[in-house]
């Protein structure tokens, strides 16, 4: 019941001021793991950089959802998955492509409609594809991919592989009939589908408090007899353990977990927002908090690397921006026969 | 047109079961998923009786009443290999899967450039006459027709209905395919002799039921054999209707219809679902833009009303096309 | 999740030996309330019994969800409501068109398809509508009434009045996404909404336990924020106390509640059902705890009325319904231009 | 045709606005809800903007992601005596709601005999063009006019937006009202004068955007300027069209049609939908069935390819009827 409470606030007083990262957590993830989730989310911080900045010169022009603050939560279950494992993601999903290793290039020329993207530029951002690398759908419809991901999940099941498939939404999707009826069905079929809830505490330019009837989205679980856990999307340590436990259950044929990490979007809903309906104090926290950095001094202050190694790190994502944008950029325009390919298997009347 | 009278005659309900179990048994990657599926009552039409004790509860799949669960299911396992056939138990229930259907499964491949196709099938029963009412009889192919990606078919006999199913099941795009309850188990009006086996109808050639020479009447599903009843009366006045029946409407056999209509320089279409914006408006259009200075009259359309399904029962009986509505166009025609 | 577990075997263990009716309840109604009830309970057995005699015998043709086995549900909310409450029901409503007061004789005829039917004979028993008794819509999909009844309700608390909704679905329809959307809604607005989720413990031929994944739709309320209680609706006075606590809670604007209510469908599905999947040693258990007799015998037990005043009450619904269907078997069907009319406020191409 | 150019010109998301605070104003049943419409936003779009202020959050409700709930709350409060504009931000979103559109908004009030009006109104922006791919850029406006009980208005220009806005508010039965986003905010190409006040404009009342003797171009929505800079084009060469904006298309003004093509006797249809089984299959069927023996050729249809909308600029133009399709038709008619 909406009873005023400013979940934002709340969330926002609780976790920004802790600047601990999985500090208390005997079982941190080895020095390769810490350091493959770094490269991850500099992967996502430089290339959402890249295409603000192309964006804002004119460079380029796009309908761009910014994935900026989220970065830990995909490089949280990144780690975890194998290449044949699924994931299923939304419009803003450019943190998950790049976590399931969605390769650069690809990625680069679909979002500027070129004929060399994964989707031969007919699909666009908020339809990246990459059956190579385990990214299944991406969908511009609230809370769509949720029931999509239980096929996938049934998949591994039938074939009986240890698959698992994790499948990305933010909390304003957890108000969509297609949540429910996903999230019974994946209990009462035990199915091995990770259930991702980025939230961000806003869907569009509408709190989380204003339109959700629960402080936490994982508290929803219990409604269909399935663990729910929230968790400190900004802290990659704790996100890292949260996802392992779900990823191991799945894998373990125990059925589903929801996973709710939360985040903040640092730059509204998509470029051009201009933010009026965001408190702009909590935003300049969070934003001050940036997860990326404080992680990347955590790494250096606890001594798992050397500002030189992550440089080097941020060295080669930036190359391999360079080299993509290049690519993308250089690349044509599908040929116009190409409006009437790919509806059917065959050209059908 | 069927000759093969030596078959077993059955209702339409049993060859779809049929086709299932063949699917089935000749592809593991077939698997059913929908409500009230499995044994013991097998459907609640009973279509898909005795398949979940023959194949097991792990490939004929009953679900909860969670129609966009069942479909967003069946996209996923399609692009993951599988070919599931989702049942979806009345055509009125696709309006709360619609996204799932017309977002998901009809573009998935379109907007992955090719790289995920999704084979699956959507079984749905359909059609008036029963009295359930304006929220149980509805036929809303035109939909379908309209969001491309989908294909779109509609049986007039069992042996169609096994064919085509079947052709359904190893097509490797989403399928729509409706079915009739009026025809279901009504052995005497709709029943037919249904080859065994895996006998596949290939997609996009229609057939012509009934051949004639004054006006082709075109139609698919249930209204044929309204259709060949109404060429029935008419021959009596002298008038041979050519009656084509499309079984699958995406994709549609133009050639077939164009060449009938070449003939007749007549045509009528006939369908069930409400007129406006129906099926029906597509062909007329096409047959007006491609054989207009060879036509003798408009092509006439009869559909259902455009109303929303009524109960009363006469009011049910007038809301559907009847015989008397298919010979008066046809007449119109020929006048 | 599902784990075999069969909830309807579990519940007739616990409530089927239960023989008291709300005995141990210091707040039971006063005399009328109760006789109030049975009224309401002997209407909906009674019709029901002639609608299934009447079908048997082949007099009547129509599809036909018995309701017979909840009428204590329907009852328990009905002696609570104003006639300017809202109620919305589904298929199976016969039993909460009564207890709305819908009369018998449009009730019938429009069951019949005749032109004096509530609905000119164009809804039908799947649509009964009766705004002057508050019977706002009846539906056949599944889980839609739910947001509609939001409607109602948001119709009343911006009218400033402390009129309450009241819909019914089953416990099929708590899997459905409407249901999801619907209570999260009212959550956040404070509806003055009661969920009335009559649990029969099947949704067509499937038991609950194999498609829901929890124990008890009741625990659902949480994940909105939203009180939730399982109250056992085969007992009159349990559930007549339940259902008074959730209209007092939305008369006063405190917002929706939850009330399962748990019984059992008698005959299936619809008319003619084989019910090859329902225990018959479950059904024949059910069906000897007939709460309606158990309540009649309740009532006389314990002082509250005399056989002779039952059989009083029961005699004039007989009255009433057989002048019901004499009203209804002698009225015309519609006529043929009804077809046409109410597709628009006005004709319209 | 529009000649009040003494009014301000203004974008037709201002004319939207406009009419949503006149009717707020007149009519204290009239309330508005969707995902995202209050302050400080005021809609995605900002076509509600101010409006949260002005009358207050009880009637300018911000709703969550849930289209079904939406779309369900407008129903019941119709019922009960409101008069809700319910917002779905994308047309393609309707699927997810569409059965609390089709099967009850639309066949309510047939379902009661005529006791339960469901006066609402929903709006919808529609349309490709800004590269949104295919899952937020469809016209869809076909399904609902093939569901009887609907009507359905897809304006073209910021005085007739707001003029049926209103009526479509006040009126007594359910409306689905497409904007289109291309149009919103670009008021050098789409924007117009718009006459203060309570200005109506009914409904099945087509209008004569360009008067012309050779041919008629019909049209609806965005479309009409593409037709009408067509027709200048055309007319450089002595092509005389007349564009008839249909404005509403159900009720249809046939009467307008026919007696453009009457006139003319040439007609070309055009939308951005998918042609197949789009609108304007149902309208060219209806211009053949009355006027068939008058026409010097068959309608053209020219409307969105039958495909899903591509992402890449160049194939979305492509999928977009363009003004060198809609010459093309009208020299085919003319040839
Ligand atoms: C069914 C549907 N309704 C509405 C929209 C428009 N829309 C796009 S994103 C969005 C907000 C989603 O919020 P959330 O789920 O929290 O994800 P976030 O954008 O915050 O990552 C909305 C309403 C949509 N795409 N699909
Ligand atoms: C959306 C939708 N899906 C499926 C159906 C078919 N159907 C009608 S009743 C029913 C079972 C509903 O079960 P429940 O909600 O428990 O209500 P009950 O019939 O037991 O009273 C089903 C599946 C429907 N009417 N609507
Ligand atoms: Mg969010
Ligand atoms: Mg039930």
């Amino acid at each position: 019941m909406f009873d005023g409470t400013d979940f934002a606030a709340l969330w926002y007083e609780t976790s920004m001021t802790q600047t601990s990262i999985g500090g208390d957590r005997p079982d941190a993830p080895d020095r390769d793991v810490l350091l493959a989730m770094f490269e991850i989310q500099s992967r996502i911080k430089l290339c959402d950089e890249r295409f603000r900045s192309m964006l804002t010169s004119g460079q380029i022009q796009l309908i761009y959802y910014s994935p900026r603050g989220q970065e830990c939560i995909s490089a949280g279950w990144g780690v975890h998955l194998r290449p044949d494992d699924y994931v299923v993601t939304i419009y803003r999903g450019l943190h998950d492509h790049l976590a399931k290793g969605v390769p650069l290039r690809d990625l680069w020329a679909e979002f500027l409609g070129r004929a060399t993207g994964t989707c031969k530029g007919k699909g666009g951002p908020m339809h990246i594809t990459h059956p190579a690398s385990g990214l299944m759908v991406t969908t511009g419809i609230v809370g769509a991919g949720i029931p999509i991901a239980n096929g996938f999940g049934l998949a591994a099941q039938m074939d009986g592989t240890d698959q698992v498939c994790v499948v990305n939404f933010g909390d304003g999707a957890a108000n969509i009939g297609a949540f429910h009826e996903g999230l019974n069905m994946a209990a009462v079929w035990k199915l091995p589908v990770i259930f991702v809830c980025q939230n961000n505490l806003y869907g569009e330019h509408t709190p989380m408090a204003m339109s959700t009837g629960v402080e936490y989205i994982s508290e929803r679980g219990a409604a269909y007899g399935m663990p729910g856990v929230t968790v400190d999307g900004n802290d990659p340590v704790a996100t890292w353990k949260a996802m392992g436990d779900a990823v191991a259950r799945a894998r373990a044929g125990d059925g589903p977990t929801l996973v709710e990490a939360r985040t903040y979007r640092f730059y509204g809903h998509l470029m051009g927002d201009a933010m009026e309906y965001m408190d702009k104090e909590e935003r300049r926290l969070a934003m001050e908090a940036d997860p990326v950095v404080a992680y990347r001094n955590w790494l250096i202050g606890n001594g798992h690397a050397s500002e030189a190694q992550l440089a080097e790190i941020e060295e080669v994502v930036v190359a391999a921006i360079d080299d993509a944008v290049e690519f993308a950029m250089n690349s044509p325009f599908p040929d116009e026969s190409e409006l009437y390919t790919d509806v059917y298997a065959q050209a059908t009347s | 047109m069927s000759t093969e009278t030596e078959h077993p005659v059955l209702p339409m309900a049993s060859a779809i079961n049929q086709a299932l179990d063949v699917a089935m048994g000749l592809d593991p990657k077939v698997f059913l998923l929908g409500e009230d599926i499995a044994e013991p009552s097998g459907g609640v039409y009973k279509v898909t009786k005795g398949l979940s004790t023959k194949y097991g509860t792990n490939r004929v799949r009953k679900t909860a009443i969670s129609e966009q669960a069942i479909i967003g299911a069946a996209v996923g396992a399609a692009i993951a290999g599988y070919r599931p056939v989702a049942e979806i138990m009345m055509m009125d229930f696709l309006a709360v899967c619609l996204d799932q259907v017309t977002n998901h499964a009809a573009k998935i491949r379109y907007m992955s450039g090719g790289q995920t196709p999704v084979p699956m099938v959507i079984r749905t029963s359909a059609g008036a006459g029963r009295g359930f009412g304006a929220q149980h009889s509805e036929l809303l192919e035109s939909w379908f027709v309209h969001t491309p990606g989908l294909k779109v078919v509609m049986p007039s006999t069992p042996a169609d209905a096994k064919g085509l199913l079947l052709t359904a099941i190893f097509d490797d795009d989403p399928v729509l395919f409706i079915e009739q309850m009026m025809m279901y188990w009504d052995v005497k009006k709709y029943g037919g002799p249904v080859p065994p086996g895996d006998v596949r109808i290939p997609f996009g050639v229609a057939d012509i039921k009934r051949a004639g020479t004054d006006v082709t009447i075109i139609s698919y599903g249930r209204q044929v054999h309204e259709c060949l009843r109404s060429a029935e009366t008419l021959a009596v006045d002298g008038i041979e209707c050519e009656v084509v029946d499309l079984r699958t409407l995406v994709p549609l056999d133009e050639a077939a219809v164009f060449a009938s209509v070449t003939k007749t320089k007549r045509a009528v279409v006939v369908h069930e679902g409400v007129t406006r914006c129906g099926f029906g408006a597509e062909l007329s259009s096409r047959i007006h833009e491609e054989l207009f200075g060879e036509l003798a009259a408009p092509v006439q359309r009869v559909g259902g009303a455009n109303t929303p399904v009524p109960y009363a029962s006469n009011l049910e009986a007038d809301f559907i096309p009847q015989q008397s509505d298919i010979e008066a166009a046809v007449r119109r025609v020929t006048a």
